[in-house]
């Protein structure tokens, strides 16, 4: 049987996986986009996993409302990149420089 | 009695009040009417005073007039203590002033600060008056620093000459320098005896004997000898002693000869009279009175000195006057104070009529002060020439005078006295004798006698002066010729002072002397037996056989000892070096302190500093705010690597 | 009859009244609220009991209950005759803007008004956050006064004065606050008596010293005096020397003595070793100054020294004495450094007047723009050179009185603390008469000089009231002594135990 | 469940390798695929722990709507895509060294006791008949209601705003209106102006 | 599924917002004032409900337990929105003038207040995932919503994708939380970790947690949004997130940290103290450097923040009602200090450097001098309300013997206190560039002349906000 650990074990390594992606990607910010879905696969891992040995809905109904949210983020984080794209003619990230200090 | 004492000073202040802020109102001659008739209401009541108090009724007025504050368990007060001394302090000080003022009618009749001179010297009336009638220390104090304002005020009365106001700031910041030590004096005084009112000082004073006081770690200081010392400073400022004599001179910047007489006649002998008061605290610690008989021979010789070279006919009087302090103070070391009270009122007399008639002279001269351009004037003033006679004879102690008696009353104490120091001063005071009789001579022939040196002009001007100034003149010659003979006895030897001063007996050099006083007549004769007559004579004639039979000899003896000639002229250079270390170097330390303490240091590297500090900090942490989205998610990261970390440690 | 309160807020409300009167007409109503509220404040006077050191003329409401914090007032000796003292200048100052000011005069009077009542709050404050509010809130005005009336480096002055006194008070603030956690109430009778240890008790006492240090100021964090002194207004320098610096003095009195006694003590050796700094150094220091209102701004530092001086001797004089002098002399040392501030209230606002007077006329503070105006301003100079000797410390003049105390005691506590402070009787005659030499006396300068008028009525009476002020307390200081004696000596008495 | 340990490794490292791939690839359409695999591998990871609804929902959601949305979007903008990683490697060592300090902190805690099996048991395997999206759906009806009105508010600003944000009305579009066209009048289009006669 | 009715304000706001939406359609483009004047109306109704349901005593739970009214969300609701009605006064000719799609605007500015509401009265952690993410999104799309403007597009991306990065180790946060202690509530999550003794390892996703409470505040180093995103948004969105958000983030961490993690109280302590700590400094340091005005605040918002947090990890109840008091007072003041940038506003150009202040005094003294009372307030002097706010907090941690860490903070404030003046400096002592007075609306004058002169009446009288924040931490 898999014990509980390997399972967190996965989402801390995915969750790591997804910060390093997006502060080590420079160039472009679909893909920090994308590093922001695996970061809430890996949490929802986390949930399936406690929710299946706690024997608990409650995770489950969690990763549910966080699948919506995460898509409603998309919609308006891939808005706000069509918006800035249009003003830019640019999404590179090294781009993004204009309001510093 | 109280109401006496109280008004004796009033009168001249409400005179001084009258003239200063209604001085426009009241116009010229109504000012001088009521300053003089203030003074002349405080001259006769202290004349009323030194009767009844030489009239056997000499119970000692002693009364606090108001409470000027209480602290802690000290009392403050207002308060006069009128006594011997006092009066006949008093007396000197509400007659000469007396003088002063009528001379004043004529001697500033042009002079559009016509009023407030009126005013000053009321006011330098009424201070001197609180200065000899307080109490206690604290009156003191407030009288002693008084005269130092009107003298300020008096010195630079013409403030739009130059040299007045530059004499007026170091008049009274040299006497700060002296107040400076009477006042940590004082402060001795009360922290030790617990009061400030004389009596009980000096009461509390002989258990102070014993009792120490480190100054610097390691040494134990008498506590009297320090107290007496710092009160002496005090006296060294105001009555114009080596090193802080330098005021004096130039303090001759003044109307002359009026505020001038006020600074030689009355006020600096404040100091003198101060140390006489403090008797009982200076007859404690011989090392004090060592301090002072130095400090005074060393000004009566060295000032007659200067006086030598001087050719500005104030000068020579102011030097000396400087010198005759330096006798004062010598007495007082001698512990004959009776012997400096009594030169001090003689002295006040002979210098303001030398004074008066110097005034008088420049006048005639059209204020011309160097002597070198006058002689003969003999003819032209003959008043002024016979008072003047007589102030220089009285000066250098030709027999009879009354600063003969003064004089070799000083001279015999020293000679009898054993205290430290006392042997020096015996030779210093000899050759002082010799000394003052040079210099004295010596400006009464250039002005009075040989070729006339003035210009045409002046000459065809020369008149004798007005009565308004010849009155004066010949009123203070006479005390001048007679006060002397007339007191020597009650004074010196009369026990005249009884209480209000105290000797101790080992130090009662006056009682010695006095052991071969049989009458003024025999202490004439008495004075031919010793070398300060002879020595007196030898310099009026040197003064006459250089100055009139060989004047080409002055000239060798300047070019032949130019070396000495150069230091007398530069008064042993002390003004150069106050000048240069005091006054110099205190400027330049001030402004280093400022540049450097407080705009570089402080304000420079600490407050502006760290503001810019804080500034450039600031500019530069502001780069990490580049605006690259990948550092702010960086900079997250890290935060969340410390949260996990304080959470590891933290568990 | 809540008389402090009357006070404190006739003049805040008052000053906003002002404001809203307009420029044209605010005049006399300013000095008419500055006139009656300095009415109010005589029966302090009239009505106090000199017998007791309790505070009198006590009000007391719950104000955040929440916070402990209680509108409280008082006055005992310490505090009446600076409250007086304050609303006494007020008048003055109103007097002196009368026709100086051109723009905006209601706002100019509002602020002054409204500074009046936050000080009288500060010195009748017997909450501790009540002091602190007041303390703080008076910043705002005087921030403002220098800032906007000020002259061309009133920025850097006004913002140096700002930072560096809100730098003081902010450790003060948390020394408050820490004093409340342990004896859970704000009230500064409370701290009084609250037992402290002793490391506490120095990182105390170090609070309420930058406090207070920075107000007074003493060496070395003085530098914003003079630059604040010398951008200020005429009338916001007169109230800077004259009653705000006064808050740093009352501040040591009320809480770095009382409140950590211990610490005092063990540290007095600092207080006096600054404050005869500021009489030393600083008396040098305003030697060097070539801008007449920098001279007074430094002469008040070293005249402040005196203030620190006679409290911090104190301890000194206490182990060197014996039997019933054991708290006298000391109780004169403090006495002495409260005489020295009221009178340094007269004193130097006069000085600033009387810059203020020629600056009005020749826009110039520099000493050698002037020279012989007493050619042209015989009544002025006369003023002037009063005022010079009372600054100078003659007696006779109040400027003698609280230095002298203050000498004489420190004599008992070691003779060069004596010898030291003495030397403002030269220094500061120096550089007072120097200044006045190089100014007032000689030929005219120039034409400016020769252009001068002489004091008019308003000035003549201002300078008038002053020099009177000036000459009372030198002459009689019993009045003002009498009242703070009660006080004092409690005080002297309470510091003398040891809290530990 | 030798067979599922074994499925969990292989799902899990396929997962790992996709993961890393949407990190380091350089073309974005790759990425959202590499995105894609990973979630497909979760989704079979999650059938394991008995969550079906929800890897029907991950793969139906994320899969079908959000990754087409992703690709949609990259083709849209037509990026230039020949990205340039050399900051990648530059910062690589540090960056790196950071989130694997992170990852192993992490790893440390979860591989603590706490975390062990004695604490969570693995749980009894479930009925052949039990519906996972039954019970979801009784809760999220029930229990969460709230949250669930919550999140289709939620849902309701992202519609807002995704339109708010994105809709163009180009200025220089030209409609016709027939209504408008309708009502004109000649007085409109035409103005009869009187002048003089030419001198 | 009983006492729905005391979800009731968030239900009729949620009713205005589909009202707003839908007539937004009906309404001619050019102007459209009723969406301004139904969104206050309806906050104002809002406020009146919440008033009228709060219960009397005691907590009151609804939805399963996911939704609670206790005294505490009573008073940050209320606060919230009144806050609100004020961002919406001042910002309405901002955005008028910049012909910002009115409708969406308002849609999406009601719905960040009703996520706010939503999260301060939430009792579970899903509950308050959800408001959270309701106001953010909002924030998001309000930030971007001034399409043709590239700071604005960059502003909002940067604050998404970090956003995101914060709500990802939340949630992460979350789940850990969650399996360590079975339950999504935050009361059983509290008892569940009091009963148990070696549960502390468990709970590290406090730590993930603390960073997404800490993104929401805006303190460093997870502040690197705040000063971009108050720079880059239009100024009323800026003013937006400025002022009501303090208050829900402040509800966040008690919900959170208190309600359900107290008993990790050490280990959170740490971790505000250094976050309390670095954002004081940072704060205030930086903001000495900026020339723009948005940017200023934004780095003093930051320091605020950090007195807010000291005044949250002394972990007593003084300590959380300091901070309440400083949330909800910082709110107010941040409130006037941008509403008077809007009413400088000229037609589209937007005021945002310090020397765009310069001479406002001569222009127009009475802004000049609300403004001024303002940033007295932000330094702390009394007697404004700043003062109390810091001094409650101070109080606060010097009271649990963090006496150093007060001095740090009062250290900062005067550091602070130089760029405040410096802002005062352009207004009062410089020359004006245009001398033409500050024209803004009636209402809007009255507004903040209210303002600034609340800011002065609470600071004389701070006992209303006071005891309202002592009451809702009391027992």
């Amino acid at each position: 049987m898999i014990p509980l650990s390997h399972y967190l074990t996965l989402g801390a390594i995915l969750f790591g996986l997804s910060i390093a992606g997006i502060f080590l990607n420079r160039k472009n910010i679909i893909i920090i986009l994308m590093s922001i879905e695996l970061m809430l696969l890996a949490v929802n891992m986390n949930f399936v996993a406690f929710s299946y040995y706690l024997g608990d809905t409650a995770g489950q109904v969690f990763v549910f409302f966080i699948l919506t949210v995460a898509a409603a983020e998309a919609a308006i984080g891939l808005a706000i990149l069509v918006v800035l794209f249009r003003n830019r003619g640019t999404i590179n990230v090294a781009d993004l420089d204009e309001l510093q200090g | 009695m109280k109401l006496i004492y109280i008004l004796t000073p009033l009168a001249p202040l409400v005179g001084a009040i009258a003239a200063g802020f209604f001085g426009k109102q009241l116009g010229r001659t109504n000012s001088h009417r009521v300053t003089i008739a203030g003074v002349a209401i405080a001259f006769l009541l202290s004349v009323i005073a030194l009767i009844k108090n030489i009239g056997g009724d000499s119970a000692v007025f002693n009364e606090t007039i108001y409470t000027w504050m209480v602290s802690g368990n000290i009392k403050f007060e207002v308060g006069f203590l009128v006594d011997r001394l006092t009066v006949v302090m008093m007396t000197v000080v509400t007659s000469v002033s007396l003088m002063v003022h009528i001379y004043t009618i004529g001697y500033m009749h042009d002079d559009p600060g016509y009023q407030r001179f009126f005013s000053y010297i009321s006011l330098f009336t009424f201070a001197m008056l609180m200065l000899v009638m307080a109490n206690n220390f604290m009156q003191l104090f407030f009288g002693w620093e008084a005269v130092g304002l009107v003298s300020y005020l008096l010195i630079g009365f013409w403030y739009k000459k130059p040299t007045a106001i530059f004499a007026n700031l170091k008049a009274f910041l040299v006497n700060r320098v002296g107040d400076f030590g009477f006042l940590l004096g004082i402060a001795a005084v009360v922290m030790y005896t617990g009061s400030l009112n004389y009596y009980d000082a000096f009461a509390a004073a002989p258990s102070l004997t014993g009792e120490t006081m480190e100054i610097i770690p390691g040494f134990a200081w008498s506590v009297l000898t320090v107290t007496c010392i710092c009160l002496f400073i005090g006296a060294m400022g105001k009555s114009a002693q080596i090193p802080l004599h330098v005021w004096l001179p130039d303090s001759m910047e003044g109307p002359t000869p009026i505020s001038a007489l006020i600074h030689a006649a009355t006020m600096v002998t404040a100091g003198i009279f101060m140390v006489a008061r403090m008797s009982p605290l200076f007859e404690l610690s011989e090392t004090a009175l060592t301090f002072v008989i130095v400090i005074g021979s060393l000004t009566a010789l060295l000032m007659g000195l200067i006086g030598i070279v001087q050719n500005d006919i104030k000068r020579v009087v102011a030097y000396s006057t400087l010198s005759q302090l330096g006798y004062m103070t010598v007495a007082l070391g001698a512990s004959a104070y009776s012997a400096a009270i009594f030169h001090l009122m003689t002295h006040a007399f002979f210098k303001a009529l030398l004074f008066l008639a110097a005034g008088s002279v420049i006048m005639g001269m059209h204020h011309e002060q160097d002597i070198r351009k006058m002689g003969g004037l003999k003819k032209y003033m003959p008043v002024t020439y016979w008072t003047s006679l007589i102030g220089t004879l009285a000066l250098i102690g030709f027999p009879g005078f009354s600063g003969y008696f003064s004089k070799d009353a000083i001279i015999e104490s020293v000679h009898a006295s054993e205290i430290a120091g006392s042997g020096f001063a015996y030779i210093c005071v000899l050759l002082g004798v010799f000394i003052t009789a040079f210099y004295s001579f010596r400006m009464f022939f250039l002005v009075f006698h040989g070729k006339e040196r003035m210009d045409q002009h002046t000459r065809e001007h020369l008149h004798e002066s007005p009565s308004v100034v010849t009155v004066p003149l010949v009123l203070l010659a006479i005390p001048s010729v007679v006060l002397g003979a007339l007191t020597i006895g009650g004074m010196l030897f009369g026990h005249y002072f009884g209480d209000s001063i105290f000797v101790a007996a080992e130090h009662d050099v006056l009682e010695k002397v006095g052991e071969h006083y049989h009458g003024p007549l025999s202490f004439v004769l008495h004075g031919f037996k010793t070398p300060a007559l002879y020595l007196a004579l030898a310099g009026t004639l040197a003064a006459w056989f250089i100055y009139l039979r060989k004047p080409e000899l002055a000239e060798f003896f300047s070019s032949r000892f130019g070396f000495v000639h150069r230091l007398l002229e530069n008064k042993y250079g002390f003004d150069d070096f106050n000048q240069k270390v005091f006054a110099g170097g205190s400027l330049k330390l001030a402004d280093k302190l400022w540049s450097v303490g407080d705009v570089k240091m402080i304000d420079g590297m600490m407050v502006n500093g760290s503001a810019n500090k804080i500034g450039v900090f600031s500019a530069l942490i502001r780069t990490v705010q580049s605006g690259y989205l990948y550092h702010y998610a960086f900079a997250m990261i890290i935060g969340l690597l410390a949260m996990l970390s304080v959470f590891i440690f933290t568990t | 009859m809540p008389i402090l309160s009357i006070i404190i807020w006739l003049t805040i409300l008052g000053g906003v009244l002002v404001l809203f009167v307009g420029d044209n007409r605010c005049r006399p109503v300013a000095l008419a609220i500055s006139v009656v509220a300095f009415l109010f404040s005589l029966p302090l006077y009239f009505g106090f009991d000199k017998t007791t050191a309790q505070m009198q003329f006590t009000e007391n409401v719950a104000w955040l209950p929440s916070f402990d914090i209680n509108y409280a007032l008082g006055v005992d000796g310490i505090a009446m005759p600076l409250i007086l003292l304050t609303t006494f200048i007020n008048i003055i100052v109103v007097i002196s803007a009368w026709e100086v000011i051109k723009d905006k005069p209601a706002m100019y009077l509002a602020s002054f008004l409204i500074m009046t009542g936050f000080m009288v709050g500060v010195f009748a404050a017997t909450d501790a956050i009540l002091f602190y509010i007041f303390f703080e809130a008076t910043l705002i005005p005087m921030f403002l006064i220098i800032g906007i009336w000020g002259g061309p480096r009133r920025v850097y002055a006004t913002i140096k004065f700002f930072l560096y006194t809100f730098l003081g008070s902010v450790f003060m603030l948390v020394a408050l606050i820490y004093l409340y956690s342990k004896a859970g109430s704000f009230s500064i009778a409370a701290f009084h008596e609250l037992p402290i240890a002793a490391n506490a008790q120095t990182l105390i006492f170090l609070a309420f010293f930058v406090a207070f240090a920075v107000k007074i100021p003493m060496w070395p964090v003085h530098t914003w005096l003079p630059d604040a002194h010398v951008e200020a207004p005429t009338a916001g320098s007169a109230v800077l020397a004259a009653i705000m610096l006064k808050m740093g003095g009352y501040g040591f009195l009320r809480f770095s003595l009382p409140v950590v006694p211990d610490a005092s003590a063990q540290l007095a050796w600092l207080m006096i070793l600054l404050s005869l700094i500021a009489v030393v150094y600083i008396g040098f220091v305003a030697l060097a100054q070539s801008d007449m209102k920098k001279l007074i701004a430094y002469s008040s530092i070293s005249h402040m020294g005196f203030v620190t001086l006679g409290m911090f001797i104190v301890f000194g004089i206490v182990t060197n004495s014996t039997g019933s002098e054991t708290t006298s002399h000391a109780v004169m040392g403090v006495e002495g450094a409260m005489v020295q501030m009221i009178s340094h209230g007269f004193i130097s606002a006069a000085m600033f007047l009387c810059v203020g007077v020629v600056y009005d006329r020749m826009h110039s503070r520099q000493i050698a723009d002037y020279g012989g105006v007493v050619n042209t301003m015989p009544v002025f100079a006369a003023f002037m050179v009063f005022f010079a000797m009372s600054n100078a410390g003659l007696p006779g003049t109040s400027g003698f009185v609280g230095e002298f105390m203050v000498i004489l005691a420190s004599f008992k506590a070691n003779f060069w603390f004596a010898f030291l402070a003495a030397t403002t009787l030269i220094l500061g005659a120096a550089y007072t008469l120097w200044m006045v030499k190089r100014v007032i006396f000689g030929e005219v300068a120039n034409d400016n000089v020769a252009a001068l008028t002489d004091v008019n009525r308003r000035e003549k009476c201002m300078l008038a009231i002053l020099a009177a002020m000036v000459l009372f307390f030198g002459l009689w200081p019993q009045p003002l002594v009498d009242v703070m004696h009660a006080s004092i000596e409690h005080l002297v008495q309470h510091v003398t135990v040891s809290k530990l | 469940m030798g067979f599922q340990v074994v499925v969990f490794w292989i799902f899990s490292l396929v997962l790992i390798g996709a993961a890393v791939g949407v990190i380091t690839t350089r073309n974005p359409v790759q990425a959202a695929l590499w995105l894609v695999l990973a979630f497909f591998n979760s989704a079979i990871i999650w059938m394991l722990m008995e969550a079906e609804f929800l890897a029907i929902t991950l793969v139906l959601v994320y899969v079908g709507a959000v990754m087409v949305l992703f690709l949609f979007v990259v083709m849209m903008l037509d990026v230039n895509l020949v990205p340039q990683r050399e900051g990648f490697t530059r910062y690589l060592p540090l960056g790196g060294l950071i989130a694997a300090t992170i990852v192993v902190q992490m790893i440390f805690l979860i591989r603590m006791r706490w975390f062990s099996a004695e604490n969570y048991p693995a749980p009894v395997p479930r009925d052949a008949d039990y519906s996972n999206t039954e019970e979801l759906g009784l809760a999220i009806y029930t229990d969460y209601l709230f949250q669930f009105e919550v999140a289709a508010v939620i849902l309701l600003v992202a519609i807002i705003a995704a339109i708010a944000l994105t809709m163009r009305r180009r200025p220089d579009t030209k409609y016709q209106t027939p209504g408008e066209q309708v009502k004109v009048k000649k007085e409109d289009r035409l103005r009869v102006v009187s002048m003089d006669a030419e001198k | 599924m009983n006492n729905i009715g005391l979800a009731t304000p968030e239900i009729f706001l949620l009713c205005a917002i589909c009202v707003i939406l839908i007539g937004d359609l009906f309404v001619s483009e050019d102007r459209r004032p009723y969406a301004y004047a139904l969104s206050q109306v309806s906050l104002l109704i809002t406020l009146f409900l919440t008033w009228t349901i709060a219960p009397d005593s005691g907590d009151v739970s609804a939805f399963s337990g996911s939704f609670v009214m206790d005294k505490m969300s009573v008073v940050c609701k209320s606060w919230i929105l009144i806050v609100s009605i004020g961002v919406f006064l001042y910002s309405r000719d901002y955005v008028n003038a910049r012909k910002i799609t009115n409708g969406e605007y308002y849609t999406l500015a009601l719905s960040g207040v009703l996520g706010m509401m939503i999260m301060v009265s939430s009792s579970t952690m899903l509950t308050l995932y959800l408001g959270l993410e309701l106001l953010s999104l909002s924030l998001y799309a309000l930030v971007a919503l001034n399409r043709k403007d590239a700071r604005s597009s960059e502003a909002a991306m940067k604050y998404f994708v970090l956003g995101a990065l914060a709500s990802g180790a939340l949630l992460y946060g979350i789940s850990m939380v969650y399996g360590a202690t079975g339950s999504l509530h935050f009361s059983e999550i509290a008892a569940n970790l009091a009963g148990n003794e070696n549960s502390t390892a468990a709970v590290f996703g406090l730590a993930f947690v603390v960073v997404g409470i800490a993104f929401k505040f805006g303190a460093a180093p997870f502040h690197m949004w705040v000063p971009d995103v108050y720079d880059g948004a239009p100024t009323s969105v800026a003013l937006y997130i400025s002022a009501a958000p303090k208050i829900a983030a402040f509800a966040l961490a008690i919900r959170f940290l208190v309600d359900g993690l107290i008993t990790a109280h050490s280990s959170w302590q740490v971790m505000l103290i250094v976050l309390a700590v670095l954002s004081l400094v940072l704060g205030n340091i930086i903001a000495i450097a900026q020339v723009s005005f948005k940017r200023l605040l934004a780095y003093s918002t930051i320091s605020h923040v950090g007195f807010i947090l000291m005044g949250i990890l002394a972990g007593t109840n003084e300590g959380y009602s300091a901070a309440m008091f400083y949330a909800i007072t910082y709110a107010i003041t941040s409130m006037g200090a941008f509403g008077i940038l809007l009413a400088m506003d000229r037609m589209g150009v937007d005021i945002n450097l310090l020397t765009d202040l310069r001479g406002l005094f001569r222009r127009s003294p009475v802004y000049a001098a609300v403004m001024m009372v303002l940033l007295i307030s932000m330094t702390g002097v009394p007697p404004t309300v700043g003062f109390y706010a810091k001094l409650a907090v101070l109080k606060a941690v010097v009271s649990v013997d963090l006496t150093w860490l007060a001095i740090i903070a009062v250290l900062m404030s005067v550091v602070g206190a130089f760029y405040y003046l410096r802002v005062i400096k352009y207004m009062f002592f410089d020359e004006p560039a245009e001398p033409t007075p500050v024209l803004a609306a009636f209402d809007v004058q009255v507004g903040l002349t209210l303002n600034g002169l609340a800011v002065v009446w609470f600071g004389i009288f701070p006992g209303m906000i006071m005891a309202a924040c002592v009451a809702a931490f009391a027992g």
